[in-house]
């Protein structure tokens, strides 16, 4: 405990010595995210001093081993550099699929050149990945996937095509699933291949969502050339790490539910609909918001509640399920409550004073929660079957 | 009267689907919208609207138009609803033509009503002031000034505001925010001195306007209905509006549904049609269902508003706020069981939600009905 | 339409005539109807002499055939009687499941002997019946019946049990789906057979609900020897005559969400919670009620435009199963809002206070609303199948 | 503090499942409901609770009993929730221990600590006086006559009321209904003259009484915390109540859940487990996220009632609304799932249902609670 609250000074003062004061702003907008790669225009000279100096010191990685770039910290000094971070209002030096996705799924399956070669480069934001899973045909049922890598010697040629590849058009490199044995049972065929975006054959174009624009493209694959050695994994076994990643996926998307405004549902609806005796005047409304903050505050203490229970063991694997599940769900009824109190204000599309139709486009992009990541009714079907065990779920 | 289409209704409806699936399918409004068409809508479309005597489906005879009801002209808005058709057949058709025809003097009528039927005036209910609906809330205010008033104010969301030629205003010439007495509807030239009009640009691509009123000089031959007595007309007009949108409402939620309907028997997944999951079975047969009950609902109001116009308060209200619910939902289900495709732009199926939001929000919204039938029920 | 007017005054001079003024008060209780049969104790002469009036007319059953001891009336004679019996508060002078369920089903189905033999003794309430769908096992899968009537040269030996036979301890004869052939696939060996409770070998056990005493029983069928002549329609065909009364069942127990009570749900409500301003203080059960009054009045109105789709000639088939789903939800929330309403006072069991519990009772007793008849995942499947048509359902 | 129960309370709610399981499963409620018993629970079962110190959960060790905290009283109260157990537990051990513990005066908890810990005393609270929980219109009054006062009102559903020795009563010393201030509590012997009660029959069996006070005397001894003031003591102990309520309430729902999942496993109909059946799968995967978000809440409800004594009426309330309406659900998922079998008196699960029903009602429902953390929220 004592060398933990050293540590917990020493990171503090360097913190405050080495994060520029332009990165200890709350960030503006999108733009502020540093996501790296080949391509990548700092905003700010801050923001590369910031990346620079972190990585150096494993920190954008901070629980990685160092000999893969990162800051070899125990989970409670990892955990203990992120709260003074939120303290000291430090912003994140380096966004990445690279950090979040790949590089948990590469320490887990990739072997020891694939973590050389491509760790470091994640941890030092000179690679930028994005994820290549879904296909137009596939949905919910994944491992349908139908992008073939066909065995040609060395290497493998790729064709096909991936849907809802996040920043497809910035990334520098995709981890991509693809079918390795179209004889074979569906799950069994699949493998897990790295390769270089630029390389010939790969194009992509990107999706616009009845929210507006999106980072989301579709990315086609036209006669790939890919180097066997890019194969992480057993070939055909990729389906496991597909399984690892998605249930890290949902982790992610889960916490949705809690993400909170500024401004609480029950003042935008004063506003709108008016108080009387300092209750809202849309009684309707406001049964509806309280059921909502009821429910949000429990769902809350849930996500407390499967982390404790996984410090203690005790974490049903499934339980990413129900947090997927409930928490979209909830994050949905959460904007169209935004959208009654907010009334026809709130159906505006552009123009400063609905801020571009902030509301409108956070309302219709809420809708894709329950889709991506998992449909509601693909985490439903695990809940009945690894959870309560029903027959044929 | 049976809750059934009669044979001329039902010609109507036919007549409406064929000739809006051919000339105003989805993809035309997608045109408006990608073209940032300045008035938002087709004038050569409202112009065959007018052939077919649509502008005119609530102008009495006696003034050109077909004298019909409010059952046909909701079988309009239900097929309007059907293709998302943007058009002043709700402002111009419904909400101005009922008023004038319904409150207007003599004068009043011969000088708009033609002018509607004939597709020369384009013309609109100016009445929200605030995000929500609020009739009763009104603030703006009508001062007297020599014979005539001077209105300033501001009004939102005014349905095609920004090409309606004349504005059905509501002010207030007595009282205080909050009173339904003291409520005048005044005729406003939409180019008189002082009016200045701000396109909205709406999540559906539809067509509103924000509009402002600055020492707008009204004549006294303006007011429509009585001085300080506007309420009884307004709710009139407000429940022909709430019964019309939910017209709409059934249209494109139905539409919406069936699209629904056909992705679940096309689309394959783990091997079968989605539709052979009994999960989604048995949501898309609640749906169904809660849709046929709205359909009966809405039907009834508007032929109340045919048979007992006066009466429609309680069974308006029962419909606009059903017709909001079971739209919403189908909209929902629409989306998710379309899953990542729903989502995209290119897809037609999210059109459909954009556009029931709006119409859920237009004139009261189901906790604003559902609040004034539990009023109106006395708890 | 002339002559219906003088159908009209002629009825009302007749009823005015001949119905005793005791049959023209509201029933108070369940004791005041007239069911009939071998074992019938009448409460009056009142009642003995209105069943007798009425069934010497054949208005008892007003729309079957006068040889079959019906009134010979048309559909809008009958639709005038009842009304004027409406005006007048006639009671009802006989109810059966006779009258509603088998009597339709013979008319369709029977043989003339059988017409002629148990018609007029339904008419003349003389032959009380009972149902014997359910089995135990059976459920929703009514047609995995197992009762077995085996063949016997003229006669059937029955073997098996029935659940849910309403007032099978106090009916005469029973009309029963039984299994012919047990090698056939399961909807195509059913028969549907008619037979004598004091039968040897038939016996009956009351079934006690969660909401107290009920007219269920159980009954079981211990080598009883049944005529073939009682065979109704052909053998091995009796599915086709259970689907029609089960349609017609379904058509019964849908108006259910309409039930109303004396009082609305706004009034208990503003006893037990008090108001402000004229409106509920509970502002969530005031919104509650609010939706729950739009849906059942809209459900009305849904009633009323099938009926009206009847006539003319758009009905869809299976919009029986709309209205028997939705009216059966409809009735529970129903009973779940006047069980909120009516707080502690509704929870009482027994006792003059709460009339012996009549809130939780009736509560309780609406559970069962979308089982009966046809679950409501049943309906749900019928709609998924025939409206709307998609696979496998 | 963690989510999660201790080694300690993982041990109690161990040996509590076990010990209700062999000696008080539901064959013991009905026992007790088919030969009509008299005190409605079983007097040699509570010499047992009182045995194993559950009597003195909530009371401190100094009195006798076991010092423990709320978290160990919800996890015997969920535990009886899951056998359906009529029991004084709530009465004595939680809402009349936890007042007298918090508010007594040293006296006061010398002469009925013990005795509650001795299972000699059984005691409860008489707060209501409508069919709906509105605890701040309590009518009742306690008039000024000498050094005390006299009583006179009517209380309702009084748990256990028709067997309890002591009555904490709350009366109205001052103010009107509707004030919060004005209330003041007092110890009074069930068997002082003037007191009549006369027990409920109640849907789920449990026990419950209504209690008249006819001019009662009350000493000025036997006021529980201050005259005048007693609306925070009261706010306290309901908080206790409510928060144990929901706790039986998760116990009731978990069993219920539990048993209706195994059904469906079992259940044969159209040639297979009614469990393989997609739309069943969604509903019981739904209903048990709501299970286990309600299950958090009510810990965390329980846990801060430990911690933070004062601050707990938003989060108590969340856990009472949420765990009303997650039973509910379970319930009637459970009986409609159980098909026509589980509408028979004969089967256990309607006997959770009209439990749930019960619970749901006591100390506020679930738009109580909504509507009280809307007020804490300020909208």
């Amino acid at each position: 405990m004592e060398n933990l609250e050293n540590f917990r000074k020493e990171t503090r003062a360097w913190l405050e010595a080495n994060c520029p004061p332009e990165m200890r702003r709350s960030s503006q907008s999108e733009d502020d995210t540093c996501w790296g790669g080949r391509h990548w225009k700092f905003q700010s000279d801050a923001q590369r001093q910031w990346l620079e100096r972190m990585a150096a010191k494993g920190w954008t990685v901070p629980e990685w081993p160092r000999e893969y770039g990162g800051g070899g910290l125990s989970r409670e000094e990892a955990k203990i550099l992120r709260q003074t971070m939120r303290e000291l209002n430090c912003r994140s030096p380096l966004d990445s699929f690279g950090i979040w996705m790949l590089g948990p799924a590469l320490l887990k399956y990739g072997n020891e050149e694939q973590k050389r070669e491509h760790l470091p480069k994640i941890a030092r934001g000179e690679i930028r990945w994005c994820q290549g899973y879904s296909e137009p045909g596939s949905g919910s049922d994944l491992a349908s996937l139908q992008t073939r890598a066909e065995d040609k010697g060395d290497q493998f040629l790729v064709n096909g095509s991936k849907i809802w590849t996040s920043y497809a058009d910035k990334a520098d490199w995709i981890f991509c699933l693809v079918r390795t044995d179209p004889n074979a049972p569906k799950h069994e065929g699949i493998s897990f291949l790295l390769f270089d975006m630029e390389s010939a054959g790969v194009s992509t174009k990107p999706i616009i969502l009845i929210s507006g624009s999106s980072p989301f493209c579709q990315t086609f694959f036209d006669d790939v050339l890919v180097p066997k050695a890019n194969l992480v994994g057993k070939l055909n076994k990729g389906w496991d790490i597909a399984k690892y990643l998605l249930t890290h996926e949902r982790d992610m998307i889960g916490g949705m539910g809690t993400t909170s405004e500024n401004r609480s549902l029950g003042q935008i609806a004063a506003d709108t609909v008016g108080s009387h005796n300092g209750m809202l005047a849309d009684t309707a409304l406001r049964s509806q918001i309280a059921a909502f903050e009821i429910d949000a505050l429990a769902f809350r203490l849930t996500m407390d509640r499967a982390g404790d229970m996984a410090k203690v063991g005790h974490a049903h694997p499934a339980v990413s399920s129900l947090l997927k599940y409930y928490g979209t769900e909830l994050n949905k009824r959460r904007m169209e409550l935004v959208m009654s109190a907010g009334g026809t204000d709130a159906l505006e599309w552009e123009g400063e004073r609905s801020r571009e139709g902030r509301s409108a486009r956070a309302w219709l992009r809420s809708k894709a929660n329950s889709i991506e990541g998992g449909t509601s009714e693909v985490q439903l079907n695990i809940i009945a079957k690894r959870i309560l065990g029903l027959p044929g779920a | 009267m049976a809750l059934v289409l009669n044979d001329e209704q039902t010609m109507l409806r036919d007549n409406a689907r064929g000739f809006l699936a051919k000339n105003a399918p989805i993809a035309h409004l997608r045109a408006l919208r990608d073209n940032r068409d300045a008035d938002g809508f087709s004038r050569a479309l409202w112009k065959n609207f007018v052939q077919m005597g649509w502008a005119g489906i609530l102008v009495p005879q006696d003034y050109g138009g077909l004298g019909l009801g409010h059952v046909e002209a909701g079988v309009v808005m239900e097929e309007l609803g059907r293709t998302l058709t943007p058009s002043p057949f709700l402002s111009t058709a419904v909400l101005a033509a009922s008023a004038i025809a319904r409150a207007g003097t003599d004068q009043q009528k011969e000088n708009y009503l033609p002018k509607i039927v004939a597709g020369e005036l384009i013309a609109t209910l100016a009445v929200d002031e605030t995000a929500k609906h609020h009739p009763e809330k009104i603030a703006m205010t009508a001062t007297r000034a020599g014979n005539g008033f001077k209105l300033s104010g501001a009004k939102t969301f005014v349905i095609d505001g920004h090409v309606a030629k004349l504005l059905i205003v509501v002010a207030r010439t007595s009282g205080k925010a909050g009173d339904t007495a003291g409520l005048t509807l005044f005729l406003v030239d939409a180019s008189a001195p002082g009016v200045r009009s701000e396109r909205t640009s709406t999540v559906d691509t539809h067509n509103a306007a924000r509009i402002t009123f600055d020492d707008v000089n009204a004549s006294a031959d303006s007011v429509l209905g009585k001085i300080d007595a506007g309420w009884d007309v307004l709710e009139g007009v407000l429940n022909v509006g709430r019964a019309a949108v939910a017209a709409e409402m059934v249209g494109a939620s139905e539409e919406a549904f069936s699209r629904t309907v056909a992705y679940l028997k096309e689309r394959k997944q783990f091997g079968k049609a989605i539709g052979e999951f009994q999960a989604l079975q048995h949501r898309a047969a609640h749906l169904y269902c809660e849709l046929e009950v709205t359909r009966a609902a809405v039907l009834k109001a508007l032929q109340t508003l045919d048979d007992s116009y006066d009466r429609a308060g309680a069974i308006v209200s029962v419909a606009k706020a059903r017709a909001g619910l079971s739209a919403t939902l189908a909209v929902n289900e629409a989306v998710q069981m379309h899953g990542g495709i729903g989502m995209t732009d290119e897809f037609d199926i999210g059109l459909f939600m954009k556009r029931v939001r709006v119409c859920q929000e237009l004139f009261g919204d189901s906790n604003f009905h559902a609040d004034r039938l539990a009023r109106l029920n006395r708890y």
